[in-house]
């Protein structure tokens, strides 16, 4: 309770330093990483991206709603430096070396890729240079590891596994027969075994009839699609995203898939804007958070839908949102460290002590730094039903999760968690 | 009664070619014999057998009594039988000097010496002992000039020679030359013959020579065989084999068309 | 059994869609000895050509059913403008020069145009899926299949009657397998072999462009979508004996029927199923199940 | 016959990168990776100057990385030397193993099986959870005899470890290439009948070579995993062996130097054109590639030598 009131005194004391010293303040560089190019570019990347570009300059304008009306960052204008997330991890270290000791930036905010999250963190520690994950799921990074210079301002793929055999166990009490497609790397390995130990803990009468797992970025899903459909399954889960999901979604949609069985897509918020009413009614479908369909009715997230729509003419996804979510995080603890320091700029050391544990207003509704020592974020989360109405794809019948329902608490493990606590 | 090398009843068809039938040689220590009969007689093919390119369908070979019919050709080549080429099989790319160098480098890992030699040594020159052999080569055959140049730029009648050079390195007991003077001026074929026989004579090997030119049969071969549609027409002195009416009808008679173009 | 026959059914369109992605690099490898691997990089142009020219088509609002033209003459275009371009402009300059530095060629071929791709589309994903609905559903194995799955098998089978037709009975064909047997003799004897390998690799461009034409429909058109199909074409051809077109039918069939049997019965096998086949042909029968020994004389 | 410089250049070489890494160190992670790659690229250039391509030394690159990379990880191993060791030592064997089939099959064939068996290995990597699958893992900061070589001040001694064993591979090969063994390899890229009729194993002979690729492979992997800190299947994806031929080819195989030389630039090339044009880099490499096998045959090191000459 008493850090809720902290930022906002701490905001409005950074406004006052802000208007002081925005003159002759110097920029705050932020180093974004996210695919520009290769498969994740269009789903994930590009959405981040313009995520990036947006409230970087709707902060230098002072154009945000409170509590982050005040410019930049406490008066220091924020200065972005693009780079590309592909090409495998080493070229990912060599390149945050590279905004580190040659562009110099102030901080590091970026990565999708999970083995890329895994390889910068010691880096990052190394290098002693503030950097905040917005998207990777995998929950290694802070279980296996403790960091003082890196932080993930979004939650773990975890919670979207444990959310969705939730809504499962909801709309679906009495289904026996669970089936599973995701894709042949960690992020498909993952979040079906967390599906998988979530749903038997949740419904213990379920049996896993089939778990298919084709090679990332197979395109042809016949033989698999016609598996589902002989196992008989009555939910098949799948955390397939991108042009994968949408191939999946296409050729399976005219098999019955969707009809025969109620389809889970862990990520299908991407994809919603692109395939619309392709998107077959009763498909289940989450945002990894509560993002797009699911985010609150709050000040930052109607001006981000509204920006972005204006600019990219589409709805922003779930990226653009972490995105935004992570760039504020920084802001909220830049200002709060301003403010402790008398008004005066802080130094790195500064920021994360005042980041560690933070509590701050995004696009998403309330963040907070609970795990990882203050280092990783837990939101709520939520699902829904596709339903279509008037030639349009929306989202129906969502259920909200609250943060502490799908998120391990401090210290425990998320696999141990699943296999434990949900019983 | 030991041989050098002996053959003994060799069969070998191609389909429906014969290219050996019934062949048996026996070939004494320091013997010169020259091998001659029209393309197709069967000459290329004994080599090849001799020389473990060629697995025999029938009969037997053996090198001082030992039977080598199985063996491969680097095996043959180590018990002391090396060929040249109607085609000069030499290493394109490389030198004179530096064809030589690997041919002389074989033949010294193939003795097994000491781990020790044959380890690099890491003074500079360490590898003067087959420099000095590989010059003595280059002098032998009078290839000095062309020392540098790639082998694949050099003429034909230089490559003939380093060709038979190479097979020399390895200090062979029975020595066979396929067409050693094919493919080379007539006024060259002499030198390239003396200079090949002063070498062999320096190595005490026994020589078989496959060659169209009867001039140069008469004059360096000691014994001559006649082949045929795969079967040996005669056998013996120059002087008999080349007045044998036989021989003069199917053998020199078929010298009339022409030879270079002829593929092993 | 219901899901045997699921197999059967599966494999059969995964072969024939594996066929259509092969025939072309084992063609042209079987013509010009070139280990094509922009051969990817085609089938994603074709997809790409495909889903602007459909997407145009169908923004018209024109009759849905020309959207099947529209993939069609998508593939006709990227092969005819990218196949020579490459050929004339590049390859040529490299025949007679050794298999290995034509693999690289083609290599640094599909580096560029990956990126050409990334540059005229951009990253996002096309989707035409309409031409896949159209044809409406065949029931079968108690199991339901769109009709566009059956009509490629039919495709690729007319693909491959009409590519061992012109090979084998015309004299075109007949001239090209002489220029096979040896390029030299026949171009002496006054062939023209500079034409009939333009011909050859624009033909093989075609293929793999119709290949990715015709796959769009079913697939959302995203970057590096060519890379997995390269490796697959590789696999297949391999398998089945390089530059031999009865050798793709087999390799195609084989894998496709492998896959779809590890996709029914055992899942945890798909991933390496088809590398594992490759690398026992290559051990056990390097030319291949369909090509012959090569034999080497002194 | 003329004296042999390579052997002093080389040790210059050493004096003057570890002088280079004192006063320039953001270009040191640089250079470590890039003496990572170039051992890897060694021993593609001995199999090159033999006459052969492997689109596959990924496998030994990766497999000498993960056999490093599990040693560190799950037996708490952080000695460079033994880790390096022990990545030789298993690339090696798997070689040796697989060179059994590998030594029969020349040109086209050749680099296929080759990358056949990579990606038999990527896909068993994806497989294995405990491994982390395509998130891969992170190695712990090597250390040397209990000294760390890497810390937030100074990767300097990681660099030195490097430099030196650049260099050490680097003159082994230049005095292997002078013994009979070493001077078969252009032999048999040239006419390999000519081989077996002095009385020498072809086949042998391929395979020695491909071990000692292998070997260099491993050694060449695990140093960039102790480099990065991290490692993934991606090491053995047929894209990465491909790039491994493609810097051979920039490098040339006009001498040992050229694979460390090539590996450099490569990453320099790379780090600014993805800083300038992260969507045309691939389009730059592939243009690089198609101007040097036009104009460079013999590769960038060619234009060292007519410098020389």
């Amino acid at each position: 309770m008493s850090k809720k009131l902290i930022v906002p005194v701490a905001l409005s004391l950074a406004a006052i330093a802000a208007s002081a010293q925005a003159q002759e303040a110097p920029p705050f560089k932020i180093g974004v990483v996210t695919f520009l190019s290769g498969a994740p570019a269009g789903p994930f990347g590009v959405p981040a991206r313009n995520g990036a570009e947006l409230v970087a300059e709707a902060l230098n304008d002072g154009a945000m709603p409170a509590p982050y009306a005040t410019k930049g960052f406490g008066g220091r204008p924020i200065e972005l430096v693009f780079i590309d997330e592909a090409g495998g991890t080493t070229k990912q270290v060599s390149e945050y070396r590279n905004l580190v000791q040659r562009q110099n930036v102030d901080a590091v905010v970026g990565y999708i890729s999970s083995g890329d999250c895994l390889a910068i963190a010691p880096v990052a520690e190394e290098m002693r240079k503030l950097t905040v994950f917005f998207d990777c799921g995998t929950p290694r990074i802070f279980e296996d590891a403790s960091y003082k210079y890196v932080f993930r301002t979004g939650a773990t793929g975890t919670m979207d596994s444990v959310a969705a055999a939730m809504y499962v166990k909801e709309i679906k009490p009495n289904a026996t027969k669970i089936a599973g497609i995701n894709q042949n790397y960690a992020w498909g390995h993952d979040s079906w075994n967390d599906f998988e130990a979530a749903i038997k803990a949740l419904m213990p009468s379920v049996q896993i009839v089939t778990s298919q797992m084709p090679k990332f970025l197979a395109g042809q899903y016949g033989a698999e699609i016609s598996a589902l459909l002989t196992s008989g399954a009555e939910v098949v889960h799948s955390s397939f995203w991108g042009g994968d999901m949408e191939a999946l979604v296409l050729q399976g949609a005219p098999r019955g898939l969707f009809s025969k069985s109620t389809v889970v897509l862990t990520t299908g918020e991407t994809a919603l804007p692109k395939l619309n009413t392709r998107v077959p009614e009763g498909t289940v479908i989450g945002a990894r958070g509560p993002y797009g369909p699911f985010a609150p009715d709050n000040a930052i997230n109607q001006w981000l839908v509204k920006s972005y729509e204006d600019r990219y003419n589409v709805r922003p996804t779930y990226p653009a949102y972490k995105m935004t979510q992570a760039i504020l995080g920084i802001k909220a603890a830049y200002e709060k460290a301003q403010a402790a320091n008398g008004g005066k700029t802080p130094n790195q050391d500064q920021i994360i002590a005042s980041f560690e544990h933070l509590e701050f207003e995004g696009p998403g509704g309330t963040v907070r730094m609970a795990l990882g020592k203050g280092h990783q974020a837990v939101l709520g989360t939520a699902y829904g039903t596709v339903k279509h109405e008037n030639g349009q794809a929306v989202v129906t019948n969502v259920r909200y999760y609250p943060a502490e329902k799908v998120n391990p608490p401090e210290g425990v493990k998320s696999e141990d968690w699943v296999k434990t606590a949900l019983k | 009664m030991s041989h050098l090398l002996e053959a003994r009843n060799l069969d070998k068809r191609f389909g429906a070619v014969t290219a050996a039938a019934d062949i048996s040689v026996t070939v004494a220590p320091d013997s010169v014999i020259g091998l001659i009969g029209t393309n197709g007689a069967g000459k290329t093919t004994f080599v090849n057998m001799v020389t473990g390119y060629l697995k025999p369908d029938k009969g037997r070979i053996y090198f001082e009594g030992r039977d080598i019919t199985a063996l491969h050709p680097r095996q043959v080549t180590r018990l002391g039988i090396c060929r040249s080429f109607q085609i000069p099989q030499l290493y394109n790319s490389l030198s004179a000097y530096d064809n030589l160098i690997v041919a002389l480098g074989i033949v010294l890992r193939n003795a097994k010496p000491a781990p020790w030699a044959r380890a690099p040594r890491l003074v500079p020159g360490h590898d003067l002992p087959l420099a000095d052999a590989a010059e003595a080569l280059l002098e032998r055959f009078d290839l000095g000039e062309f020392r540098d140049k790639p082998a694949g730029v050099l003429p034909e009648g230089v490559r003939k020679l380093l060709d038979i050079a190479m097979a020399l390195a390895n200090k062979p007991r029975v020595l066979l030359l396929d067409e050693p003077t094919s493919g080379v001026s007539s006024e060259e074929k002499f030198a390239i013959m003396d200079r090949v026989m002063s070498a062999v004579r320096a190595e005490g090997a026994a020589v078989l020579f496959v060659e169209h030119d009867m001039d140069i049969v008469a004059r360096y071969a000691g014994r001559v065989l006649a082949f045929y549609e795969g079967r040996i027409l005669a056998d013996g002195a120059p002087d008999v084999v080349l007045a044998d009416p036989q021989v003069r009808e199917y053998v020199i008679g078929g010298q009339a068309e022409p030879k270079e173009v002829s593929h092993a | 059994m219901s899901a045997l026959l699921a197999v059967v059914v599966d494999g059969v369109i995964y072969a024939s869609w594996l066929f259509m992605i092969a025939v072309g690099l084992t063609l042209i490898y079987g013509v010009m000895k070139i280990l094509n691997i922009a051969h990817g990089s085609l089938y994603a142009l074709g997809a790409y050509g495909a889903a602007s020219l459909a997407g145009y088509w169908l923004s018209q609002g024109y009759a849905p059913f020309g959207s099947y033209a529209a993939l069609l003459a998508a593939a006709a275009l990227v092969g005819l403008i990218i196949g020579p371009l490459i050929e004339r402009g590049l390859l040529r300059f490299m025949y007679g020069r050794d298999e290995i530095i034509l693999l690289l060629v083609t290599y640094a071929v599909f580096l560029i145009l990956e990126d050409a791709i990334k540059l005229i589309w951009g990253v996002d994903p096309y989707i035409i899926s309409e031409p896949y609905g159209l044809l409406g559903i065949v029931e079968f194995a108690n199991l339901v299949y769109p009709t566009y799955s059956f009509m490629l098998i039919v495709v690729s089978l007319a693909v491959g009657v009409l590519l061992a037709w012109v090979l084998h009975r015309t004299r075109h064909g007949k001239l090209l397998a002489a220029v096979i047997h040896d390029r030299e003799v026949s171009q002496a004897m006054g062939v023209n072999v500079r034409r009939y390998y333009l011909a050859t690799f624009t033909a093989g461009a075609i293929l793999a462009a119709l290949g990715g034409a015709l796959t769009a429909p079913t697939v959302s058109v995203v970057p590096g979508m060519g890379v997995e199909v390269i490796v697959l074409a590789f696999a297949v051809v391999v398998i089945g004996g390089l530059g031999s077109l009865p050798g793709a039918a087999l390799g195609a069939l084989i894998v496709g029927l492998l896959r779809a049997a590890a996709v029914h019965y055992a899942p945890a096998l798909e991933l390496f199923s088809i590398y594992l086949v490759m690398a026992l042909v290559l051990a056990f029968r390097p030319q291949g199940l369909f090509a012959g020994e090569q034999v080497r004389t002194i | 016959m003329k004296k042999d410089r390579t052997p002093s250049l080389l040790l210059a070489t050493l004096v003057a990168l570890l002088i280079l890494g004192l006063v320039l160190p953001e270009w040191r992670f640089l250079g470590t990776l890039a003496i990572g790659k170039g051992l890897t690229v060694l021993g593609l250039l001995l199999l090159l100057r033999t006459g052969l391509v492997s689109f596959g030394q990924g496998l030994y690159y990766c497999l000498g990385a993960y056999a490093a990379g599990t040693l560190g990880q799950f037996w708490g191993t952080t000695d460079a030397l033994l880790l390096l060791v022990v990545a030789g030592l298993a690339a090696g064997l798997a070689a040796a193993i697989l060179g059994i089939l590998l030594a029969a099959y020349r040109g086209i064939f050749f680099s296929m099986l080759s990358l056949a068996l990579s990606m038999i290995l990527y896909g068993l990597l994806v497989k294995s959870a405990a491994l982390g699958s395509t998130d891969g893992f992170n190695l712990p900061a090597p250390t040397l005899f209990g000294l760390p070589l890497v810390s937030h001040d100074s990767r300097y001694p990681l660099f030195v470890l490097a430099c030196v064993l650049g260099v050490a591979a680097a003159l082994a090969m230049h005095y292997y290439f002078r013994t009979p063994l070493g001077r078969l390899s252009p032999a048999i890229r040239d006419n390999e009948i000519r081989v077996e009729y002095l009385g020498a194993s072809v086949r042998a002979a391929v395979h020695v070579k491909y071990v000692i690729a292998g070997i260099l492979a491993g050694v060449g992997g695990a140093l960039t995993g102790m480099t990065v800190g991290h490692i993934d299947p991606e090491m053995a994806y047929w894209t990465t062996s491909g790039e491994f031929v493609f810097v051979a080819i920039l490098s040339g195989t006009g001498s040992v130097a050229a694979p460390f030389l090539g590996s450099f630039i490569f990453e320099l090339v790379r780090t600014f054109a993805y800083e300038y044009s992260p969507n045309s880099w691939q389009l730059a490499l592939g243009t690089a590639m198609l101007l040097i096998i036009v104009f460079l045959p013999a590769g960038l090191w060619s234009l060292v030598q007519r410098r020389r000459a």
